[in-house]
């Protein structure tokens, strides 16, 4: 589904990424790991098009999407969540998903003046597919709530809805249980193994290890902006490599 | 019915305001109002393009102007009729709208929306002015006249204003339903996130041009009623100053909303008027109740309405409890009678 | 001597007016991360205040203004403690707002004050003419390059390596956070509208000998002020200055060689077709946001 | 040497802290854990001085602070690494930690700090002239802990340090802690959603339930609590 | 137009820029208003009326100006107004003037299409920029023979109204003209003087106000070009000398009033004025304080308030002997007819009559 293939980021003289490739199989749960600043977030700004890398392409079912806008690269069916937190803070959580949702309407201004009936029907399956979407993220009753207003671990899992709302192929969730509880962070974990009996591809970013080794298929790690391993949860938890630089020795076998 | 209840109360103060007004037979009051009508159509264009897509814009007068030029040279020049000019100006004010909007794209900061777009009215002005072959420069246009259809002659100021504020209703109601559905969602989703509105797919360079068309063919119309209201066009009109009254009166009706545009439209239109006899010291006063209204009510004086009394005390001392630092000196109070 | 040389130095000296009020203009940016409109009066006020000061007190220009600058950081000291303050957690625009309705206010104040009628405050700068490249350039405005110049290098070095520099910087990007590192922020606020207004005042005394003293002169002075700081970057004071310079450069040869008529559009259009390329202003490193 | 009494504290209508008392006596390292919203930011915002206390006191070393402002609290020896990191994103990573430095008047002792930092840190080191909001999460965490270092306090205020970081930077940061404690008898108080690390090390803990202290007791006490097992461990 | 004497008294409005930019013409225009209407009150007013004055702010602003006007008419129900200051303003008022029919007689807007805009309700009480500037050119053609003449102008409708009628009155005498031109905002015009001192020209035109004008001389001087300097009656002000640092001294004007001249009439008006508001009178006095007795001698003279009337008896003015010398109304234009004088600013702040031209 997706293929990266040999890309490089550079800031200036810092070289955030270098030379990654990678591939995400349909259906699949990927983690990527790796020590704080190895350029995990730097991973997911470039295939969502928020950079865009200085060598090497990024496709979306064979077709190129590295250099596109984040915005074109969301309607090729990938959507993202970010490391902070970054909903429409001054709307409801409703409003949150039905924003995302409504991107796939076709209505244009003049239909906007004259309330068309096709304009009626679009906003309410999108009003429709936003609730149903709060309701399967655990959210349910909070449509009203401002954003801002609601609790940290509830705050990601409106942007997860959110993103879902734009109907994608493929999710990238950066951090999702970060500063979250155990008990929260288990539910977390329900919730993406629900959306990939859904279809749903995954790619994720996490530094909660019970999280990440009970969830994924497979794991990259990377290290200072290269690939240092690839592998199941297993291969990756006795990786000695892995195990000196990223998960201590207490976290290793 | 769910939408003529919402309205019913602005529906109703403008009922009201109209009936008054008429019946008051104040020709210079029917003038006032008539400017007022004018500035609130302007007004909303500023809601939807720095309320809701939080793009600042201090150059609406220019397209007010470019409103009015276009309409008032189609009118004296060509014969062209009023009715008509109306979406010429409107079609050409947004082109102006679209220009402006391109340069404005990449930049993040307000501060460097707001010297583009005041920059961008001084050019309108300063075109105004030079062109002289076309707007005939400083000396301006005279003679613009206003219509009659049948029997009404909108030359009276009774009926023009009238049909000011059916205009207001209708961009009222337009923009009212433009900012309901997605397109109002995405503007705001440009205000609270840039980047989250990308990463869904929303197409945040796209929209932020259409906000800026909507405000400024608005803002054509605003002029194409202003034209035949005032009867002569020229540059000085249309700066940079008028430009931040419009902005004054969005910030003090109440930014977030089309009605708020439309409550600071008629207040920020009359005050200076009713300061009248205050003289020298008028704009010292105007100057002084725009900044307490902005000190009390920051959400703008639309905050008020539909609240009762009591509602209102409370959350006026709240305000003043920030704005006098309540708190920070009642702690200053008590660290100095413990020391 | 050509004319393209005569006009560039004209345009020089024209731009380090500009840039000496835009170090101001981008001073209170950098500090607090809002634009204050109302920062021309202070060269209004720092016009008359000297003339005042000169002919009805009877003291000479330069002793006049120490005295000046006192009163000029008074007065953005007694502006911020009175009416800015009370605004530190308003939105930027509404301190926007603020700031354009104070500058109203204080401007028409200035007016009843001092009246309408504009003064000349003459002889103040000794009758020298230097002489570049051909060119006389009068004393004052060699003593405004001069001290846009020493302004230039002071704000610079005081912002990148004084500790109260730093946490100018510091409060103006997180209030609160600056409060728990122990920075006092009313204070610092209250510091950075004092040395503002003494900047602008400086810039209104030292070009009231070269214009005259009017109600208008900061205002008019304002929106090719705001460009330059803006083209350079607002927040950067090599570029304030460099910016001034080319507005004025850009004037000057567009009158020259275009139309004065059309010399403003001209400066206009560079300054928003230069936005349009380098966002953040010429001299002003890119940040990117993580 | 901190005791907390009666302490309330309300946003607006919300009340976050309930009525909190706590007493500190000898120097070590304490931990507060409590599930989201419990409270926990607030009672470190509160001792900060950053959001006012709505009633109760807190006495650090004999001197009531209650009522101080936070530029004056950092005075008297207490310094935060506050939640989200807070770092200074437009200037370097170097003028971070000088701004951590502020109350410090010689610049031989910020100097001796900042290389002290450097040391626990070598990453910072390395990324010194960089500006700070370029840093990757993990190295801002770093900058954020470094930076609460630097005023010589006596009482380190930490508000989920762990957050987003790589596990065997977890490690590392919380064995700093307990080697600053152990080298420089540095006492701290740690908020911490990643309960079983913050319990493993502490000398004594509190739990916060909705703005209520609802237990306490040493970390191998609570650890070995079932319902802490239940409610903050997931077992 | 109706009522206004109703209340015993005859109500005449005023219009004018109190404050923004020019502020300062509009303040000293009110001074020549109100003195005026006192001389003319302790004169007897009309059939033993008094008549009171209402003033209204227009700040420079054509819209407000309109506004100004409106309420004016339809507030304090005036007789006639005196006003606008501003050409653009006048313009815009205009347009209300012609549709309540009220009559107005303009002190300071000298544009021509003031008065060839079509509006049958507007007159004129002093020289506009047609005969300041034939008047001028005469001059120069008489007293030498220059080739080209240089222009600079503010770019506003004072400036542009006389470079038009400059460049009109040049080209029927044969002469070239270079011109240039700066915004109101403009502090430093030494690269337009640049330019102009390099096209060879024989004689510079400095149309706008003082404050800007005696900028220009100024720099003009600092330039070390030594040419003649000549202007009209923008720039006509004692402040001028000062503010350009003597630069003024040997300017030639085209004016119609100087506080300097020794006609006993005139030195009364200017001692009592001085009295009155501390300083003496400028020009902009001058000519306000004739159009407002232009316009009550009209109201007096037609023996009724009736907008007609009054409006026909300010068109029939003949030889009022006021502050500018001999006026008279143009019936069918509006247009002042009278002397105006051609002076040279001098040392000692004041001005020598050179000539004078008369379209009486
Ligand atoms: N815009 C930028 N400019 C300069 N350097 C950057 C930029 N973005 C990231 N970096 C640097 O690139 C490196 C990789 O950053 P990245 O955010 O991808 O790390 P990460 O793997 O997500 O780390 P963490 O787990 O701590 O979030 C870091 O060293 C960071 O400082
Ligand atoms: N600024 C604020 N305004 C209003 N309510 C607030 C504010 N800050 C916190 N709260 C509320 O106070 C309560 C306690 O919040 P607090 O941040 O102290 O919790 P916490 O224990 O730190 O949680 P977390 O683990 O998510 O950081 C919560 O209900 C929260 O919603
Ligand atoms: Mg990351
Ligand atoms: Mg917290």
């Amino acid at each position: 589904m997706l293929a990266v293939n040999n890309v490089s980021m550079h800031f200036g003289g810092l070289v955030a990424l270098n030379e990654v490739s990678m591939t995400v199989k349909d259906g699949e749960i990927r983690g990527l790991i790796g020590p704080n600043g190895s350029g995990k977030t730097t991973m997911i700004n470039v295939i969502t098009g928020f950079y865009s890398p200085t060598k090497g392409t990024v496709e979306m079912d064979g077709q190129v999407i590295s250099g596109k806008t984040p915005n074109a690269v969301a309607k090729a069916g990938l959507c993202r969540t970010f490391q902070n937190i970054n909903l429409f803070s001054e709307m409801t959580a409703l409003e949150n998903v039905v924003t995302a949702a409504s991107t796939h309407q076709t209505a244009n201004l003049a239909s906007a003046v004259f309330k068309t009936k096709a304009l009626k029907d679009q906003e309410k399956q999108c009003y429709d597919r936003a609730r149903e979407l709060l309701d399967f993220v655990g959210l349910a009753g909070k449509e009203e709530i401002k954003a801002t207003n609601l609790p940290y671990g509830q705050q990601r899992l409106l942007e997860i809805a959110r993103a879902l709302a734009t109907d994608p192929k493929l999710l990238l969730l950066d951090e999702p249980v970060a500063g979250m509880n155990e008990q929260e962070s288990d539910e977390a974990a329900n919730l993406v193994h629900k959306l990939r009996e859904n279809g749903k591809t995954i790619l994720l970013i996490e530094h909660h290890m019970k999280f990440v080794m009970s969830l994924c298929d497979t794991l990259t790690v990377l290290n200072y902006g290269k690939v240092i391993a690839e592998g199941t949860p297993s291969e990756i938890q006795n990786n000695e490599d892995v195990i000196s630089i990223y998960l201590g020795k207490k976290r290793g076998k | 019915m769910n939408g003529i209840k919402k309205h019913k109360k602005l529906i109703a103060l403008v009922v009201v305001l109209a009936i008054m007004i008429y019946l008051s037979f104040n020709s210079y009051f029917v003038f006032v109002g008539i400017n007022a009508l004018i500035n609130a159509i302007a007004v909303m264009g500023i809601v939807i393009i720095s309320g809701y897509a939080k793009q600042l814009h201090l150059g609406q007068s220019a397209f007010l102007g470019i409103g009015a030029y276009t309409s008032a040279i189609l009118m004296t020049k060509c014969g062209i009729s009023f009715w008509v000019t109306i979406p010429v100006a409107m079609v050409i004010a947004g082109v102006f709208g679209w220009i402006l909007s391109i340069p404005t794209l990449k930049l993040k900061g307000g501060s460097y929306l707001a010297l583009v777009t005041q920059t961008f009215g001084e050019i309108i002005y300063v075109l105004l002015l030079n062109m002289e072959w076309l707007t005939n420069g400083p000396f301006g246009i005279t003679g613009i006249k206003a219509p009659s259809v049948g029997p009404v002659n909108f030359v009276h100021l009774q009926p023009y204003f009238f049909l000011c504020l059916a205009f207001v209703c209708i961009v009222y109601f337009a923009l009212k339903r433009i900012v309901k559905v997605k397109f109002g969602r995405f503007f705001i989703s440009i205000r609270e996130s840039e980047e989250a509105a990308q990463s869904i797919g929303i197409n945040t360079r796209k929209y932020k041009m259409i906000a800026f068309v909507i405000a400024t063919a608005v803002a054509g119309l605003a002029g194409v009623l202003y034209g035949p209201f005032i009867g002569y066009l020229s540059p000085e009109q249309f700066r940079w100053q008028p430009s931040l009254i419009l902005v004054s009166m969005a910030i003090v009706g109440g930014l977030g909303s089309l009605e708020g545009g439309i409550v600071g439209a008629v207040i920020l239109t009359f005050l200076p008027e009713l300061l009248r006899s205050t003289d020298q010291l008028r704009m010292i006063l105007y100057g002084v109740i725009v900044i307490l209204t902005l000190a009390f009510l920051p959400d703008g004086v639309i905050s008020l309405f539909g609240k009762k009394p009591r509602e209102i005390k409370a959350m006026l001392s709240a305000q003043w409890g920030i704005l006098s630092d309540k708190a920070l000196r009642r702690k200053k109070k008590k660290a100095k009678a413990l020391k | 001597m050509g004319l393209l040389s005569l006009q560039i130095v004209n345009g020089i000296t024209i731009g380090m007016i500009y840039g000496l009020a835009a170090l101001g203009f981008t001073m209170v940016y950098k500090a607090l991360g809002y634009l204050n409109f109302s920062h021309s009066n202070t060269i209004t006020i720092g016009a008359f205040v000297i003339y005042t000061v000169v002919f009805s007190c009877n003291i000479p220009f330069l002793a006049a203004m120490p005295i000046v600058i006192v009163f000029m950081l008074f007065y953005g000291f007694v502006l911020e403690k009175l009416i800015f303050k009370r605004f530190r957690k308003a939105s930027a625009l509404t301190f926007m707002l603020v700031s354009i309705s104070l500058s109203t206010v204080v401007s028409n104040i200035c007016q009843l004050i001092f009246g309408p009628q504009p003064r000349a405050l003459t002889n103040v700068f000794p009758n020298i003419k230097l002489s570049i490249a051909g060119v006389s350039i009068p004393f004052n405005n060699v003593c405004i390059f001069v001290i846009a110049v020493l302004f230039l290098v002071i704000l610079q070095l005081f912002f990148s390596k004084t500790k109260f520099g730093l946490s100018l910087r510091l409060a103006s990007e997180d209030p609160a956070t600056a409060s728990l590192m122990g920075i006092k922020v009313l204070n610092t606020r209250a510091a950075t509208f004092a040395i503002t207004a003494a900047l602008g005042g400086i810039a209104g005394m030292l070009v009231s000998p070269l214009y005259s003293v009017t109600i208008e002169l900061g205002s008019s002075l304002a929106l090719k002020t705001f460009i330059a700081a803006v083209v350079g970057g607002l927040g950067n004071f090599v570029g304030a200055v460099a910016g001034g310079v080319l507005v004025g450069v850009t004037e000057s040869l567009a009158s020259t060689y275009i139309s004065s008529a059309y010399k403003d559009l001209i400066v206009y259009v560079a300054g928003i077709v230069i936005l349009a390329f380098f966002p953040y202003g010429i001299f002003r490193r890119v940040k990117t946001k993580h | 040497m901190l005791s907390i009494e009666h302490l309330s504290c309300h946003y607006g209508v919300i009340q976050a802290l309930n009525d909190v008392t706590i007493n500190i006596e000898k120097k070590g390292i304490y931990a507060i854990i409590g599930a989201n919203g419990a409270g926990k930011s607030s009672l470190i915002n509160v001792l900060s001085g950053l959001v006012p206390a709505s009633s109760g006191k807190v006495v650090f070393e004999g001197k009531e602070i209650t009522d101080l402002q936070p530029h004056e609290i950092i005075k008297t020896g207490i310094s935060v690494c506050p939640e989200g990191r807070k770092i200074f994103k437009s200037v370097s990573v170097y003028e971070n930690l000088l701004a951590g430095a502020y109350t410090l008047k010689d610049k031989g002792e910020i100097q001796k700090n900042v290389e002290m930092v450097y040391e626990f840190f070598p990453r910072l080191s390395e990324r010194r002239k960089q500006l700070a909001g370029t840093l990757s999460g993990g190295e801002q965490q770093m900058l954020a802990i470094g930076r609460a270092l630097m005023s010589n306090p006596r009482l380190l205020l930490l508000d989920e340090p762990s957050m987003g970081l790589a596990p065997n930077l977890i490690d590392f940061v919380f064995d700093t802690v307990v080697k600053i404690y152990e080298e420089t008898e540095l006492p701290s108080i740690i908020v911490e959603q990643n309960s079983e690390m913050a319990l493993s090390i502490a000398d004594y803990a509190y739990v916060l339930e909705v703005g209520h202290l609802t237990m306490e007791g040493t970390g191998e006490e609570l650890l070995a609590s079932d319902e802490v097992q239940k409610k903050y461990l997931g077992a | 137009g109706c009522g206004g004497s109703d209340s015993g008294t005859i109500r005449i409005g005023a219009v004018g820029p109190l404050t923004g930019d020019s502020s300062n013409g509009g303040t000293d225009e009110l001074e020549g208003k109100q003195l005026a209407v006192e001389d003319f009150n302790a004169a007897g007013g009309i059939d033993g009326k008094k008549v009171e004055l209402f003033s209204e702010d227009d700040a420079s602003s054509a819209s407000q100006s309109a506004s100004a006007v409106t309420k004016l008419i339809n507030q304090d129900k005036v007789v006639a107004i005196i006003g606008a200051h501003n050409s653009a303003c006048t313009l815009a008022d205009l347009e209300v003037i012609n549709k309540y029919e009220i009559p107005m007689i303009t002190p300071g807007s000298s544009a021509e299409t003031v008065l060839t805009s079509g509006c049958k309700w507007i007159s004129r009480s002093f020289p506009g920029d047609g005969l300041q500037c034939s008047a001028l050119i005469n001059y120069i053609t008489t007293t030498g023979t220059p080739k080209k003449i240089g222009v600079i102008y503010s770019n506003d409708d004072f400036g542009q109204g006389g470079l038009k009628s400059l460049t009109a009155a040049a080209e029927a005498k044969g002469l070239e003209v270079a011109s240039e031109s700066f915004a109101n905002e403009d502090k430093d015009m030494t690269t337009q003087l640049s330019k102009l001192k390099s096209e060879n020209i024989d004689c510079l035109f400095i149309w706008c106000q003082y404050t800007p004008g005696a900028l220009i001389m100024k720099q003009a001087r600092a330039l070390d070009w030594d040419v003649q300097f000549y202007s009209g009656t923008g720039t006509i002000h004692e402040d001028t000398f000062s503010l350009s640092d003597g630069s003024y001294v040997g300017c030639i004007n085209s004016v119609p009033f100087t506080s300097t001249s020794t006609d006993p009439k005139v030195q009364d008006f200017v001692k009592r004025y001085e009295e009155k508001f501390g300083e003496a009178p400028s020009q902009n006095s001058a000519r306000a304080y004739d159009a407002t007795m232009i316009l009550l001698n009209a109201i007096k003279a037609a023996g009724t308030t009736d907008a007609a009337k009054v409006q026909e008896a300010i068109r029939n003015t003949k030889d009022y002997d006021g502050m500018q010398g001999n006026i008279s109304i143009d019936p069918e234009t509006g247009e002042y007819i009278g002397d105006v004088m051609i002076v040279q600013a001098v040392e000692g702040n004041t001005w020598e009559y050179l000539d004078s031209a008369s379209t009486n």
